[in-house]
């Protein structure tokens, strides 16, 4: 039965992507990749991927859908036809695609016991990590503690894109007069006042995945994302310019690195206990101790860094678009 | 299968056929505004019966809260974005189907 | 009853498919908008499903995060919808 | 009192999602809470909403009702949508609003666009712009069933 959603859920997902080719008004794209979001996330969830479900649901789902209609709104709604011819890039599209298919070839089966996946590290964290770490959350104690130099990398990459989109875009301290005249959605109460009664809910619901991250899917990335969007949320529906009084772009820009020190003190405070960086049995007398305090604290600096720039981007291109709206 | 399970086969069912239904009618009604009401049947009818259904299995603890969070999400949110949609294409100018009449006639006349 | 359960995790993966083809041909902008909400609403039941099949309930929480997001895209389309309708 | 129907709200919310009793979480849970007041006491300084979450109890009579209504016109546009196009003719009205106590005009609005077969429109200080699938629902809308049914559960005394 599985098989069958699974092959459901993959013609939708081709299907998808077909249409999503021949489509020329972007602001359909955009909206027919929200359901690719949506499958994919499906797809996870049928392989039992909780946690990159949760991602891709709160990210690709939510958070680029926003991004990408604010770049529409800057730039145009309707794609631009290309007069060059297209046989050159589709020979070279063919030839890497069919490569990578033959080499799929050597590749072992799919979901074989004896996959060299299974073989070398995975069965040690299966077998080792209830007493090493006994988190009830393998996930967690993979990405957090066993790779945690990997996620300190993922963190300090989000960060760095934040630059980048902070020095090309630009996040003002303070709301200029261009934001003055924006309103927002006014004239949809139906949808203020929901929306102010389900922001508090979501907020919650982001810290309560923040912190539970040990015990079922989810963690600081996940929760850095959800808590962004109810931030958005809120300048959706009342305006960019009540958004930033509520949570200014200067608190959001000091915040970003908060989160990547925090993470990185933790490497530094086990180092100076004589262990590796971000070994975190030394953290407390008993090593499933220190373990857990480590899990929770990166955690926690993960989610900050997370939130900030996933807001920081927002107000840079919502920013951009009220720019071009008063121009 | 014990009465409740049968109770909970039933609500499925139910849901699934006003689910099928309310797509079906999103194909098969004339104009935007009333394809919102055939979008309406699954976000209200379907999505009720359906978590009903699955709150019948749990062990009525925690899961069955989240359950009903979940269903009363999605009954404060559907109905709000249905609104807010209907609103945005009247703002944006599509007319129902008693304004093309009225327009239609005041145009002949 | 996991075939019950199986069988309308099916039932909600054809309405998902109509509600798909909806949004895929769609005679206005709204008709789309509309065929990509339901679809969402639907993943949402879908996900509490495969959750209730697999016995993981607390795949309910991603059930959460999903309405959260169909209605948090639903009012970004409406918010640059609006805009750019305005300015064209 | 605002601020403490909503801790107490999200009080309830994190204990009824996390399930967990270590000391632990439950104080990342009054944390959180405390986080989540301070957001909502920061839009309220910012936006000028009416600040209302209402009364849970007569939520518990209120939606019981509301599903009921909603099974029932479920059946109706189920049929209507099996039975074929040329039965539709749907209409469009404006209703008066003002027998439906201020705070709860969105509900109204709402509980209108749940129940199938009619779609709240539009919605502002007098009046809520309804569009029905048939003439016949605006009828029995303008009868007033489910405003009076809001107004006698949540009273007039909230204003």
């Amino acid at each position: 039965m599985t098989v069958l959603i699974d092959l459901i859920l993959l013609a939708m997902l081709v299907i998808t992507a077909f249409r999503i080719i021949y489509i020329k008004d972007l602001f359909s794209v955009v909206m027919l990749f929200g359901i690719y979001s949506f499958l994919c996330a499906a797809l996870f969830v049928t392989l039992d991927a909780v946690d990159v479900a949760f991602t891709e649901a709160s990210v690709g789902a939510g958070i680029s859908t926003v991004l990408m209609l604010s770049t529409i709104a800057i730039t145009g709604r309707k794609e631009k036809l290309s007069l060059h011819s297209h046989t050159f890039a589709t020979l070279i599209v063919l030839l890497t695609g069919g490569a990578l298919i033959y080499g799929t070839f050597d590749m072992p089966l799919f979901g074989l016991a004896d996959n060299p996946v299974h073989e070398h590290v995975a069965p040690r964290y299966i077998e080792t990590s209830p007493t090493e770490i006994g988190l009830p959350n393998m996930v967690t104690s993979v990405l957090a503690s066993y790779r945690g130099f990997d996620t300190f990398g993922e963190t300090v990459v989000v960060f760095a894109a934040a630059i980048g989109v902070f020095s090309l875009l630009g996040v003002r301290g303070k709301p200029t007069e261009l934001l003055a005249q924006e309103q927002g959605l006014t004239q949809h109460k139906v949808l203020r006042v929901v929306a102010k009664i389900s922001i508090p809910l979501i907020i919650l619901f982001a810290l309560y995945v923040q912190f539970h991250g040990d015990f079922g899917p989810g963690g600081g990335f996940q929760a850095g994302v959800i808590a962004a969007a109810a931030f958005i949320l809120y300048a959706l529906t009342f305006s960019l310019r009540k958004a930033v009084g509520v949570v200014s772009p200067r608190f959001v820009k000091y915040l970003a690195p908060v989160g990547v020190l925090l993470y990185a003190s933790v490497g530094l405070v086990s180092m100076l206990n004589g262990a590796n960086f971000l070994d975190y049995n030394v953290l407390a007398a008993d090593p499933v101790d220190g373990q857990h305090y480590g899990i929770i604290i990166i955690e926690l600096g993960v989610g900050i860094t997370v939130f900030s720039v996933m807001l920081g981007i927002f107000y840079a291109f919502a920013g951009q678009v009220e720019k071009a709206n008063v121009q | 299968m014990s009465a409740l399970d049968y109770l909970s086969a039933a609500l499925l069912l139910l849901g699934f056929i006003f689910s099928l239904s309310g797509a079906i009618g999103l194909f098969r009604f004339p104009d935007f505004f009333t394809r919102i009401h055939a979008s309406s049947v699954t976000d209200s009818s379907g999505a009720v019966c359906i978590i009903l259904g699955l709150a019948l299995q749990t062990n009525f603890d925690l899961v069955t809260v989240k359950l009903l969070f979940i269903l009363f999400f999605l009954l404060l949110t559907g109905p709000t974005g249905s609104h807010a949609l209907a609103k945005s294409a009247r703002h944006g100018g599509l007319l129902t189907i008693p304004e093309c009449q009225e327009k239609a006639k005041d145009g002949v006349s | 009853m996991d075939s019950v359960l199986a069988a309308s995790g099916l039932g909600i993966l054809i309405v998902m498919a109509i509600a798909l083809a909806r949004a895929m041909v769609a005679p206005t902008v709204y008709d789309r908008i509309l065929g990509v909400n339901m679809f969402g609403t639907k993943t949402v039941l879908f996900i509490a499903t495969i959750g209730f099949i697999m016995g993981r309930p607390d795949f309910l929480d991603i059930a959460i995060v999903y309405a959260l997001i169909n209605f948090i895209g639903m009012v970004a389309v409406l918010r640059f919808f609006e805009y750019t309708s305005e300015s064209n | 009192m605002y601020l403490a129907k909503w801790t107490i709200l999200l009080a309830v919310f994190w204990l009824l999602l996390s399930g967990f009793m270590q000391p632990l979480l439950l104080s990342f849970g009054a944390i959180s809470v405390a986080i989540v007041l301070l957001v909502i006491k920061r839009m309220d300084v910012i936006d000028e909403q009416p600040r209302t979450i209402g009364s849970p109890l007569a939520a518990l009579i209120y939606i019981p009702w509301l599903l009921y209504q909603i099974f029932l016109s479920s059946i109706q546009v189920t049929r209507l949508i099996w039975t074929g196009k040329t039965k539709v003719s749907p209409s469009i009205a404006k209703l008066p609003v003002s027998s439906v106590p201020e705070n709860k005009k969105v509900l109204y609005a709402n509980s209108i666009t749940l129940t199938p077969g009619t779609l709240s429109v539009d919605l502002d200080e007098e009046e809520v712009t309804v569009h029905a699938l048939e003439s016949s629902s605006i009828e029995e809308l303008e009868q007033g069933g489910m405003a009076d049914k809001i107004a006698k559960t949540w009273g007039k005394k909230n204003g």
